[in-house]
């Protein structure tokens, strides 16, 4: 540990075991949402994002909470919570409730807090790309000096818009950082069959933008990387590009049941070798920073929590039917009536 | 006549499919997750297997694609303007959205900017419309923007015989053809011809899938199905409705639509489409101006709730029109 | 009473900008060659010297995108969500079909897929329908599908004024807006008020140009104009028609269009989009539905002809409702 | 000249007074373009190719014509006289006759030509790049060796659906040859107002394609550079990203008449220096291929020729009104009326 605090003295052995413990209660919360989905609770599609804890932890945890910016698709659970936002909301909002963060009108998919900086929680792939090049828009507009996280799909990566994005973010000098969540699958084709050149890092050379490959499987690295890319954004006032390697354990979605169709079960086994929050554990108690009893009372109460969190949610009622016509305008509502 | 067998939409749908390709090896199919994954309705299930290899890196007749819906598009609509006859699935209709500028400017015109010279046989097919939760983004009806563009045929069939014999109309068809499906169709069942490998259903035609005296109910795809009950229930209380299967939007079979309001003298159009400005629209407007001397009440519409798509079941339901909207239509229209 | 100046409705929608941005800091304009080109129909022309340096790389204000339309819109989407107020032009409202994902799937749907938190407060603008021989690829009118859609709202105004007046009321709504201009509109000319910034045309509201008793000519855009032309044709035969300039699609006054089809029992809806399943099948449908006791003829429709736009100027012009079309119309009403 | 052949022997001397003639017949051609424009015969966008000449001879001399495919965008003239396309024909679209290519329905941006390979003739920016795409596609299908020459300019390079494209031309080996016609203009926006690396031959990199940069104003170069890289993309079945370097004399199109708006007076004369066709001409003399003589000979020949050319395309009729309905569907029409 010595070694850490000396190379990067900005994770502190307490920063650590909140990764951990943050890493735990997401993954025991998406373990609820599956739970919930099964139960016939959550419907629709509902993504999780287990496997992939370090890659948001160690980017959220590198950003000035509630005032940078932060955007990402459907798998949006993990971002939520990173920032602050009240899980409660969050499986009320997968859970279709009136105290879900979108009054259940959004589901999973799109989990909304700009409150603390989160901006959603999209549903077209690659769509909400520009997006966030314009909440980067915004900021250097009224010369503040907020950076964006960007994040994407290896999948999304294809889509034309980012592209388009990616040539703009660079002519103006914006502040953000595409993030590229490498999980090596998009739905059920294989990183390989979808991208003609695998390396994503690549992607972002030819717009005059810094790019890179990184891991994201290792959330004392991911930590270090990210906070050398946002500082370094955050001073230049220029896009960035970021490859980040993962792993999507689970299915593409909830309804996704036959990952054979994809991948083997031994694929499945090596990548669990590399469970990032196996990796920090190991990392703790090596390091004495943390005991294996003391570990696992956090699992243990991680895992309570989780629970708690969605018995609490049920408690929230369904949203009243007459508020279907509600919030689509922030001035009228739009003529009623089949 | 020949045998028959029951198949669900989606087995229909998808022999359709296999019949033309086994036909005619200038079919091929493309698509996200077509192949390995078997697609994610699942309408192409098996067909990797049969007219590929899983481990190759691609298969030119059934082609997985990247999440890149303009870039397909246009690929494909290269590829038909060579010779070729793509069968293109949007994974959902709502993701076509990405495609339309392609499928607009491009695939619709290029037989009238080359003056006829090329031709542009396609389908594009997927399901529009909502199907379960899948909240606003994913759960549009795409079919009336589709039908407002000249130079594309517009398919909605409502039965698996249907959906079997359009979509073979669709393949052998020179003309880009949209072929509208519905996620709630999928999984329903009826008699489908087994092995007539030369049936089609014609694209232009409406159908009366139940004869009435008293008012038409008109509408396509689910909505069609949404008719059938309330005329028996309607029947219940005495009122023979009449159900005419819209089908093909474009072409639109008016002769049919008007010759059943003709009879009825009172129409309600149903769609399942945000009720403002969808196609419904444009059925009703055709009603209202050339049978209008036959009309003994307005003609009414039901369609969607004009709100993106919530995610909430019990909110998702009051959006979607169903038989006790369609019946309120037609309590007003006596 | 303010002032009064003669101006183009170029000049007034340049004006209604100018104001806008001058009032709000945050207040933008984004496009292609918007800024150092002067803009293509040259509504922005001088801007980038008022609010930028031709020299800079770029300017915040007035910011020269590349051809890329989705991106652009996506980027101006996100700069409102963090509370921005942009105005983008769109080249021609036929390159808008690029962006569509963007409009329909992101914009329109933000505020509500927030619960209300986020505010999307933007303006999309430029010219929809036909130029001038610009053919088949750059002729599409727009308005209709976007008027289809939930969480947007949709001006078409006819006059210098109006579009002086809309513009302003756009930018400062909190909602996204599409002003939906015309190519043959923009040298007509018309008085406007020379220095009352606070001057503003509410949204969702239409207006009786000339008042009549006979029929009612329901139109917007250009084809307003059509409409008071043939207004005046029709009274040297004796009859009175009264033009409802309908300006805001969405929301739509119908109250207004009502009142009047209530007074004149005959209506025809005119439009310069395809006739088929264009915004004209809805304003009629609705009419149809709701003033079906009012009417002493069908509701009639002129819209262009459902065709590619064609090259050649004579068929352009065939193409293109004029006053004998709408003439031809009045006349079956009769 | 005995370097040339010696080098490069598919090109003979009389080979190269070819593309002088169809250089020069090109340009002249245009200028009736521009006079018939100005008369009022042409009428909505026009876009003429003077100063990009050398370009587009040296790809399309490089292919098996009628074989190979071609497509292109709005400024089609040079591709499709080059094609082998009645010049009659392409002047009567351009003043919308019923003798033109497409009938007078499409105009100067429309014309096609199947039958000699050209597709178009596209006005959606990027738009036709895909399609290009799919014609190699159906090539590829049918183990046939076309090749395809995908042409766009520089600011068609920023649209999103190129590189959805090209990911696709590379995952499926598509003999798809993308030809960036680097003009330094897209209308009134500079290379670098647009591109935020000008250095638009890196764009095809990430896809594991091949790429590079050439040069478009000297036509026996272009002719060597498009013939090496259309036997290796034809040879390898794989695709292909070249940027070539050229130069747009005249304004974006006919309607563009303020061309102090972006570029200097200097600046063009600069450009001029480069003419490609000039630059043929220097050559053919100091080479001894033709005399001065000779040369002005087909200048006057051209010009007569491209004289009459429009002559003859404004004795072709309008088309008739009742054909507005036709070609719109191989089987029916659409609903007739108002
Ligand atoms: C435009 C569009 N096309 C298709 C889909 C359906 N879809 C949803 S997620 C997905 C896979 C995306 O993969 P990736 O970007 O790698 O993200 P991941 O799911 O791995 O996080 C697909 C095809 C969609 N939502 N939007
Ligand atoms: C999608 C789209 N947006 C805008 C336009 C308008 N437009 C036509 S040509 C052009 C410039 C294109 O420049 P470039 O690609 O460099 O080609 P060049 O004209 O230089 O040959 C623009 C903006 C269009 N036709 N299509
Ligand atoms: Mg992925
Ligand atoms: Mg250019």
């Amino acid at each position: 540990m010595s070694n850490l605090t000396e190379e990067f003295p900005s994770i502190s052995s307490n920063d650590l075991k909140q990764y951990l413990r943050e890493m735990l209660f997401i993954r025991r919360f998406e373990e609820q949402c599956n739970i919930a989905y099964r139960a016939g609770l959550a419907g629709g599609y509902m993504h999780t994002y287990i496997g992939m804890e370090a890659l948001a932890s160690g980017w959220i945890n590198s950003i000035r909470k509630g005032y940078d910016y932060v955007i990402t698709a459907y798998r949006d659970h993990a971002h939520a919570l990173l920032l602050g936002t009240d899980a409660v909301a969050v499986m009320a909002e997968i859970i279709g409730r009136k105290g879900g963060t979108a009054g259940g009108k959004g589901g999973s998919m799109h989990i909304y807090d700009p409150e603390n900086g989160f901006y959603g929680g999209w549903g077209i792939v690659g769509g909400h790309v520009p997006l966030g090049a314009g909440l980067a828009y915004a900021a250097r507009y009224r010369n503040e000096d907020r950076v964006v996280l960007n994040f994407m799909g290896d999948g999304a990566a294809n889509q034309g818009v980012v592209y388009e994005t990616l040539n703009m973010a660079s002519l103006y000098d914006l502040p953000c950082i595409f993030i590229v969540e490498n999980n090596e699958f998009a739905m059920g084709t294989r990183l390989e069959y979808h991208a003609a050149d695998p390396e994503l890092w690549k992607r972002g050379q030819p717009y005059n933008m810094k790019c890179e490959r990184v891991d994201g499987m290792d959330v004392i690295q991911m930590r270090k990387d990210a906070q050398r890319i946002i500082d370094w954004v955050r001073e230049n006032q220029k896009p960035y590009w970021v490859e980040v390697m993962t792993y999507r354990y689970a299915g593409h979605g909830a309804a996704d049941n036959d990952r054979q169709l994809y991948r083997t079960k031994e694929e499945e086994e090596v990548a669990w070798a590399r469970d990032p929050i196996a990796r920090l554990r190991k990392y703790l108690i090596e390091n004495n920073i943390m005991s294996e009893e003391a570990i696992e009372a956090v699992e243990a109460e991680t895992e309570a929590e989780a629970l708690a969190v969605l018995e609490k949610a049920k408690e929230s009622p369904f949203p009243d039917t007459d508020e279907v016509y509600d919030n689509i305008y922030t001035d009228m509502t739009p003529e009623k009536g089949h | 006549m020949p045998n028959m067998i029951e198949l669900s939409y989606r087995e229909a749908l998808q022999k359709g499919i296999v019949e033309e390709m086994e036909r005619d090896q200038n079919v091929f199919l493309m698509g996200e997750d077509i192949g390995r994954y078997q697609g994610t309705f699942k309408v192409t299930r098996g067909l990797v297997e049969k007219f590929g290899q899983r481990d190759n890196r691609y298969n030119l007749r059934i082609l997985d694609t990247p999440i890149t819906e303009a870039g397909f598009a246009g690929i494909a609509t290269g590829a038909a303007m060579a010779g070729l006859r793509p069968i293109v699935e949007f994974m959902t209709m709502s993701f076509s959205i990405l495609a339309l500028d392609q499928i607009i400017n491009h695939t619709a015109k290029i037989h009238y900017m080359t003056n006829g010279v090329v031709k542009c046989p396609i389908v594009f097919r997927g399901p529009g419309g909502a199907a379960k939760q899948l909240s606003a983004q994913h759960s549009h009806s795409m079919e009336g923007w589709y039908a407002h563009v000249p130079g594309l045929k517009v398919l909605a069939p409502s039965t698996p015989a249907d959906v079997y014999g359009m979509m073979k109309s669709a393949v052998r068809d020179d003309n880009p053809v949209i072929l509208y499906e519905n996620p709630g169709l999928y999984a329903i069942k009826g008699m489908v011809p087994e092995d007539d490998a030369a049936f089609t259903v014609p694209i232009g035609k409406a159908a009366i899938l139940r004869e009435g005296k008293d008012i038409s109910l008109v509408g396509y795809s689910r909505m069609t199905q949404i008719n059938l009950e309330v005329a028996e229930l309607l029947a219940k209380d005495g009122i023979d409705a009449e159900v005419v299967d819209v089908r093909s939007l474009l072409p639109l079979d008016t002769e049919t639509i008007y010759a059943s309001v003709k009879k009825t003298h009172r129409a309600v159009v149903v769609y399942e489409d945000w009720r403002s400005g969808g196609f419904g629209a444009e059925i009703a407007a055709r009603i209202g101006e050339d049978c209008f001397d036959d009309l003994d009440a307005p003609v009414l519409r039901v369609g969607g709730l004009n709100v993106p798509m919530p995610y909430a079941r019990n909110l998702e339901l009051q959006c979607i029109p169903d038989a006790d909207d369609v019946l309120a239509a037609v309590r007003k229209a006596f």
